[in-house]
């Protein structure tokens, strides 16, 4: 099986571990990633405050690019590329002059029918059935998955899960065993790229997510983000200074979850390049199979 | 074309257009007197054929008007006529009939200063086209036949 | 052989200051057909109608062509001149010579040649006109209002004492709506039963007015002055002469566990039951979903204790067929719940509750006497926040419009709020506050300034539970935006408004337009805001739009006035311009092929099939048919008839045809 | 005895229709619409590629119906030309559909449900002449027109040969008023193929019987063609995609573009 995939720039900088966790589970599952060719920056948050054609023409390059390799479907890691190339897809379509002028701006043909899809979503199309057979290892904690605001908002736009309260993430940790706790900051905001200015507002921000999954028992805190991954976990010393506090909660890839489960190892899923260390306790599930069998059941 | 003086029939909706030509009056805005009115209860009533029949029979140019979307007088009348206009318009243009001699607007019953605009506007553009040779050309012959029949 | 007068109106100088009228009338005089044409000052004053009517009598006219005022203006009084010369008014047309001529045209022979073109079309029109006679449809003088809220209440009260009959029809057991569930009434304050229960009673005993609880409309047929109307009267299996209202079978029942609607699930019911107290009819009902007798096919201690032998488990719906002249609806509103929110917690939270619930709470009848108690552990709740905007205004929701009510009874349970709990503190956040009425914003102002309600302008993006208290995270964008997070014991949302359940089935079942949001639609919203497209069927309350307690009295007050000013004739008369589908000898019948292309087109649903059939019952033909009663006369159907088998009265083909010809034509 | 014979001999014998359309040998060796009510009959049915008038032209037709229940022996367009004379009442009964499936098997479709899955979509025409004209200034379109038009003799072709020109009396036959005069004329022949066209709008399922049928070679189909393709554009409607849809002139939308309204 195989399907595009374009990785971003977060994936080959500071969100290393998360192209390495992505790779590691595709090839687990025999999924062959075909990179799109000569891609290029989607924009992120700069170019759309910036320039509107130039924020769509930047995303609309890398669909081309993908519709020119043939690809139909393509996976996006990166919730901000994912945002990103998912509205200048959704804005071309609605507007047939804004279209032409992109595509002679980025002088490549563009049709936009190349699917868009997150890692959620791939896991779940491509992953989760298959995911019963390949476990290996079992989560035994309470964790709070957040979602952040990209991979969910605009829902207009994206159409991806429940708005306010996302679901996807939470039913593939419950299949991994783990407890997924009911909390207020699934969606609330990180501070996102404010890390470098405001690091400040970041701190106040992401303690809060962090203060409310403490506080309701998680043990680790799953994402699908480069940016909050980054804001979480890079920047927990700025957090536990700002709120007072010392946590040590991790923060973890859900697809570095998904390796863990299936037995891979913490450094091809990249987990030593975390400055909060993941100490996660798992169960081989050769012991506790029927504890997982119950699990999966009760999840049906 | 010297003294062209255009011929130019209006069809209009009772309730809005021809309301709105009535406060023009009231308002005493002067416009050209090449147009004339002819009122329709709405525009969901007016013909197509009848615009063709105006131009048979020498009209240079044709307007047609009514309420405003959402304003009709019986609700949809103007939402059907102007669907009917888009495809009318798609074939006239694909004959060869210059769509630019039938003028659509909406004028509500508040819009005197708007019809006057329209008409004037309407009377300069069919007087930069000049008359509409093409069609009263092939016209010539069916209304010799008329007159020879005594018919209107 | 047509014989044309034509009457020339100077309109002092307004048409002769420009149009040369004397040529005018000279001129037309030439047209074949034209018998006399004459000009005059002032047409519209009495010597110059007596100058018509005597010239129709003396020179025998068949049809008149006045050239002067708009005929806007005029052709009513025109019209009227032809009958009392004893020719047919729809003979007589008016040439537009004033507002459409004389006053935007300078004076010039260019003028004078547009006046004379104006009127020859109408003279060659007219010479197509025909007699017409306005429509006479007979009027069934009985009245069906749909639903028994104070709306429904107030249209069948006005109706019936207007000495007509009346048949109103509620699907729940009781009358009295939301305004039965409410607690005090703003800006007033007074007792929300207090003031309607009397009037409940009073359609109870009305001898005009028949009430069907319970019963729903399964069907309606026919037209203005004309309905066939099927009611289902739900089985309440209860033989209703027989029960006394001993209420018996309520304190014996065992299921006590259900969810009671009308305390909004803040309590409990039985089985059998009457909704609240105060109900009209007083009368239980079984709710057969939740009744152990009917689930498990046991129990009956209803029947067993009931000392009137009323109860009937055996009883089936009942159909019931009404002959109604005209109908009044008003099927009121419900409001989104707590669920709808997902940033509000999905409705998970037990001490987030809409307005409704709040108001069962604040009700001396209330499932907790009127104590404001919370939901999850029934203590008194310290800080509560009211969202006075949760749904409404946001188009992401679904919902851009404003629900209305929401500034005012919020402002309301603040107050009542403060009233009850003195050490208490309400928060409010709002968008806007919108008070506009009648000691309205006095009101609100009473809640901020002597009450002490904090109000605070911005919205709420999200609640969430932590360690039992409700944390409600806002802005205050009068502070600069600055984030809001107040800890809170109780969030009351006051939700939008929205049509109430099962509305578009029943403008479906009833012809009648309806809003995106299944509200009902007016007929226009200025001029005819009680009236639906569909004649003879009149809006009342909040199932046209959110309104408030006196604005749907007023609604209702106004929609029976339209019922009892048609049930004022037992003919009802009808403008004539309309139209109809030609009928021809067989073996055609009409050139109509039923296609029913013209039926969709149709905004009054005037346009059904007509079956066509020979002497042994045998359909030959269907064609289409347009009901007189309903057609409006726009036309639409005429310009979208292929076979133009499909004409109207006024503006028919052979009229507007002949208007072009001549128009362009020098004759 | 063929597939197509054997079948529509069983029709025949269990009763379930009276009547088969289909295709037969003519004089001169020529193919032409057969009607068959026996059995026996149905070993002149023939099907090739000569076959391609669309029959649902004999639908409407007062002395078909008499036969009570047809079955039809269909191509595309006639599934279409079904869908669309259900839409507007026309059919009495249910036809039977006798179609070829892409396995070339003969198909019976029984209900107008089943004519309608088995209808394929494809509302786009795109013939050469279409866009060559497209590509034409105003003046040469009103030229190429005109030069067809001058060939038309009025004699109704090809409104006899289509589908859905059922009328009884038709807008050309009215003399009350005269809407179009009844000698063929320049400006006469004009409005009679506007208005043939306009009666089209949104129902045409381009089947091009009538231009087949013009024996001066008009190619009057394209008119119809453009009206279909710029009606998709414009308003997203097939005709005869359902034959529970309303007409698209009967119909409209908020929000249809009206960018030529000042």
């Amino acid at each position: 099986m195989k399907i595009g995939f374009y990785p971003g720039c977060s994936l080959s900088g500071t969100a290393r571990e998360y192209n390495e966790s992505v790779v590691a589970i595709a090839n687990a599952f025999q999924i062959e990633l075909i990179t799109i060719s000569d891609w290029n920056c989607c924009g992120a948050t700069a170019a759309h405050n910036i320039n509107k054609i130039l924020s769509l023409s930047l995303p609309a390059r890398i669909l081309a690019l993908a519709e020119k390799d043939g690809l139909t479907e393509i996976v996006v890691p990166c919730a901000a590329c994912y945002n990103r190339l998912a509205s200048a897809k959704y804005h071309l379509e609605e507007n047939e002059e804004l279209k032409n002028e992109v595509t002679q701006t980025i002088e490549l043909d563009y049709t936009g029918n190349v699917q868009i899809i997150n890692v959620i979503q791939f896991i779940e199309k491509y992953i989760l059935n298959k995911l019963e057979k390949k476990l290996e290892k079992t989560f035994l904690q309470k964790v709070a998955c957040y979602y952040g605001c990209l991979l969910v908002r605009p829902n207009k736009v994206l159409s991806f899960d429940r708005e306010e309260d996302p679901l996807l993430m939470d039913n593939v940790m419950k299949k991994l065993g783990a407890d997924s706790i009911d909390w207020a900051f699934k969606t609330e905001c990180c501070g996102a790229g404010f890390s470098v200015s405001q690091t400040e507002t970041v701190a106040r921000l992401s303690g809060k997510i962090i203060e409310d999954a403490v506080l309701r028992g998680a043990e680790a805190i799953i994402v699908a983000c480069p940016m909050c991954h980054s804001n979480l976990d890079m920047r927990r010393k700025e957090i536990n200074n700002y709120m007072n506090t010392k946590t040590d909660i991790p923060v973890i890839y859900i697809t570095q979850a998904i390796g863990l489960a299936i037995g891979l190892s913490e450094k091809d899923l990249g987990i030593h390049r975390h400055f909060v260390p993941v100490n996660l306790k798992m169960e081989t599930l050769t012991e506790n199979k029927h504890i997982i069998e119950n699990l999966v059941k009760t999840e049906e | 074309m010297e003294n062209f003086e255009p011929k130019i029939v209006a069809f209009v909706c009772n309730w809005c257009t021809y309301a709105g030509a009535d406060l023009t009056g009231t308002s005493r805005i002067k416009y050209s007197a090449n147009v004339k009115i002819i009122r329709f209860p709405c525009t969901g009533r007016i013909d197509f054929m009848l615009l063709l029949k105006a131009f048979a029979n020498g009209a240079d140019g044709i307007m047609v008007s009514g309420c405003h979307p959402n304003d009709c007088h019986y609700t949809s009348g103007n939402f059907h006529a102007r669907r009917r206009w888009i495809v009318f318009r798609t074939l006239l243009d694909f004959l060869g009939i210059d769509t630019k001699r039938i003028v659509f607007s909406w004028v509500s019953a508040a819009e005197g200063v708007k019809w006057a605009e329209m008409v004037n506007n309407t009377v300069s553009e069919i007087i930069k086209l000049g008359p509409y040779k093409e069609y009263q050309e092939i016209a010539k012959e069916y209304l010799q036949n008329n007159e020879e029949d005594g018919n209107e | 052989m047509a014989r044309i007068g034509v009457f020339i109106c100077h309109c002092g100088e307004n048409i002769s200051s420009t149009v040369d009228v004397v040529n005018v009338a000279d001129e037309i005089a030439k047209i074949p057909g034209v018998v006399h044409s004459v000009d005059y000052k002032y047409m519209c004053s009495d010597p110059g109608q007596t100058l018509i009517i005597e010239a129709i009598k003396e020179h025998k006219l068949t049809g008149v062509i006045v050239g002067a005022c708009s005929p806007r203006m005029h052709e009513g009084t025109f019209r009227k001149a032809l009958e009392v010369a004893g020719l047919n008014p729809y003979m007589c047309e008016m040439a537009n010579l004033r507002e459409h001529c004389s006053w935007v045209h300078e004076k010039s022979q260019k003028t004078t040649n547009k006046a004379y073109d104006l009127v020859k079309m109408l003279v060659e029109k007219v010479k197509h006109n025909e007699s017409l006679h306005s429509i006479k449809v007979p009027v069934t003088k009985t009245a069906l209002v749909i639903g028994g809220g104070v709306a429904g209440i107030q249209a069948s009260l006005d109706i019936a004492n207007a000495g007509h009959n009346v048949f109103l029809i509620e699907r729940e057991p009781s009358i009295g709506g939301h305004m039965s569930q409410l607690s005090e009434t703003f800006p007033t304050l007074d007792c929300s039963q207090c003031i309607l229960t009397p009037r409940m009673v009073e359609i109870a005993q009305h001898p005009n007015i028949t009430l069907y609880t319970y019963s729903e409309v399964e069907k309606v047929e026919g037209f203005i002055g004309n309905f066939k109307v099927t009611i289902r009267k739900k089985a309440k299996s209860l033989d209703e002469k027989a029960c006394t209202g001993c209420g018996l079978c309520i304190t014996k029942c065992p299921n006590k566990k259900i969810p009671n609607e009308f305390e909004q699930g803040l309590g409990n019911r039985t089985a059998i039951y009457v909704p609240f107290p105060q109900a009209v009819p007083n009368k239980p009902v079984i709710d057969k979903i939740n009744c152990t007798y009917y689930t498990k096919g046991k129990c009956k201690i209803c029947e067993k204790v009931c000392p009137t032998k009323a109860i009937r488990f055996d009883q089936e719906d009942e159909l019931v067929e009404l002959q109604i002249g005209a109908i009044v609806l008003a099927t009121g509103f419900d409001i989104k719940k707590t669920d709808f929110f997902p940033e509000y917690g999905y409705g998970k939270y037990k001490d987030i509750i809409d307005g409704l619930q709040f108001e069962r709470l604040a009700s001396a009848s209330g499932p907790t006497a009127g104590a404001i108690r919370r939901p999850s552990d029934g203590k008194e709740p310290k800080t509560i926040v009211f969202l006075a905007c949760a749904g409404s205004r946001d188009s992401a929701k679904g919902i851009p419009y404003c629900s209305k009510i929401c500034c005012m009874y919020t402002a309301k349970h603040a107050m009542l709020y403060q009233h009850k709990v003195h050490d208490g503190k309400a928060y409010i956040f709002y968008m806007d506050i919108r008070a506009a009425g009648k000691n309205y914003d006095e009101f609100t102002r009473r809640a901020i300034e002597e009450d002490g309600a904090n109000y605070i302008r911005g919205r709420v993006s999200r609640i969430y539970e932590r360690n039992g208290k409700l944390i409600v995270v806002g802005a205050d964008t009068l502070m600069g935006a600055v984030p809001v997070e107040i800890e809170a014991d109780m969030v009351v949302l006051a939700t939008a408004a929205i049509s109430s359940k099962g509305s578009e089935d029943l403008a479906q079942k009833l012809h009648v337009s309806y809003d995106q949001y299944h509200f009902f639609a007016e007929a226009h919203p200025k001029l005819k805001p009680v009236e639906t497209n569909t004649a003879g069927i009149m809006l009342a309350g909040a199932c046209q739009s959110p309104k408030d307690i006196p604005e749907s009295v007023s609604a209702a007050s106004g929609a029976a006035s339209k019922v009892i000013g048609l049930f004022s004739n037992s003919e009802l008369s009808r403008d004539p311009l309309i139209a109809y589908v030609n009928k021809s000898a067989p073996p055609i019948f009409s050139t109509c092929v039923g296609c029913f292309i013209c039926e969709s087109v149709c905004p009054y649903n005037a346009i059904g099939h007509e079956e066509i059939k020979d002497r042994d019952g045998v359909i030959i033909k269907t064609i289409a048919y347009i009901n007189p009663s309903l057609c409006q006369g726009c036309g639409t159907c005429v310009a979208i008839c292929r076979t133009k088998s499909i004409d109207i009265h006024g503006y028919s083909n052979k009229q507007v045809y002949t208007e072009v010809i001549s128009l362009l034509n020098d004759i | 005895m063929n597939k197509l014979q054997t079948l529509a001999g069983e029709l025949l014998d269990n009763k379930e229709v009276s009547l088969i359309i289909g295709y037969q040998k003519g004089a001169n060796n020529k193919t032409r619409a057969a009607f068959i009510s026996t059995s026996e009959d149905s070993k002149n049915l023939i099907f090739d590629d000569t076959c391609k008038q669309n029959l649902a032209v004999y639908l409407s037709k007062k002395e078909i119906n008499k036969f009570g229940k047809i079955a039809i022996v269909c191509q595309q367009t006639t599934l279409k030309s079904i869908i669309v004379l259900t839409s507007e009442y026309q059919l009495s009964e249910n036809i039977f559909a006798i179609i070829l499936d892409k396995e070339n098997n003969w198909q019976c479709l029984k209900t107008v449900e089943e004519i309608s899955n088995f209808s394929e979509s494809n509302s786009q025409t795109n013939s050469t002449s279409l866009e060559l004209i497209e590509k034409m200034t105003l003046e040469e379109r009103w030229n190429y027109w005109q030069d067809q038009f001058s060939k038309c003799f009025k004699c109704y072709a090809c409104r006899a040969a289509c589908p859905l020109c059922y009328c009884d009396r038709c807008t050309v036959e009215n003399n009350q008023p005269q809407w179009i005069s009844i000698p063929s004329s320049k400006v006469g022949n004009l409005e009679w193929h506007i208005m043939r066209a306009m009666h089209l709008a949104g129902r045409c399922i381009n089947c091009n019987a009538c231009a087949e049928a013009c024996p001066q070679g008009i190619p009057l189909n394209i008119l119809t063609q453009k009206l279909t393709n710029d009606i998709f554009n414009d308003f997203k409607y097939t005709p005869g995609k359902s034959s529970t849809q309303t007409n698209v002139l009967s119909t409209f939308d908020v929000k249809d573009k009206e960018n030529f309204i000042k």
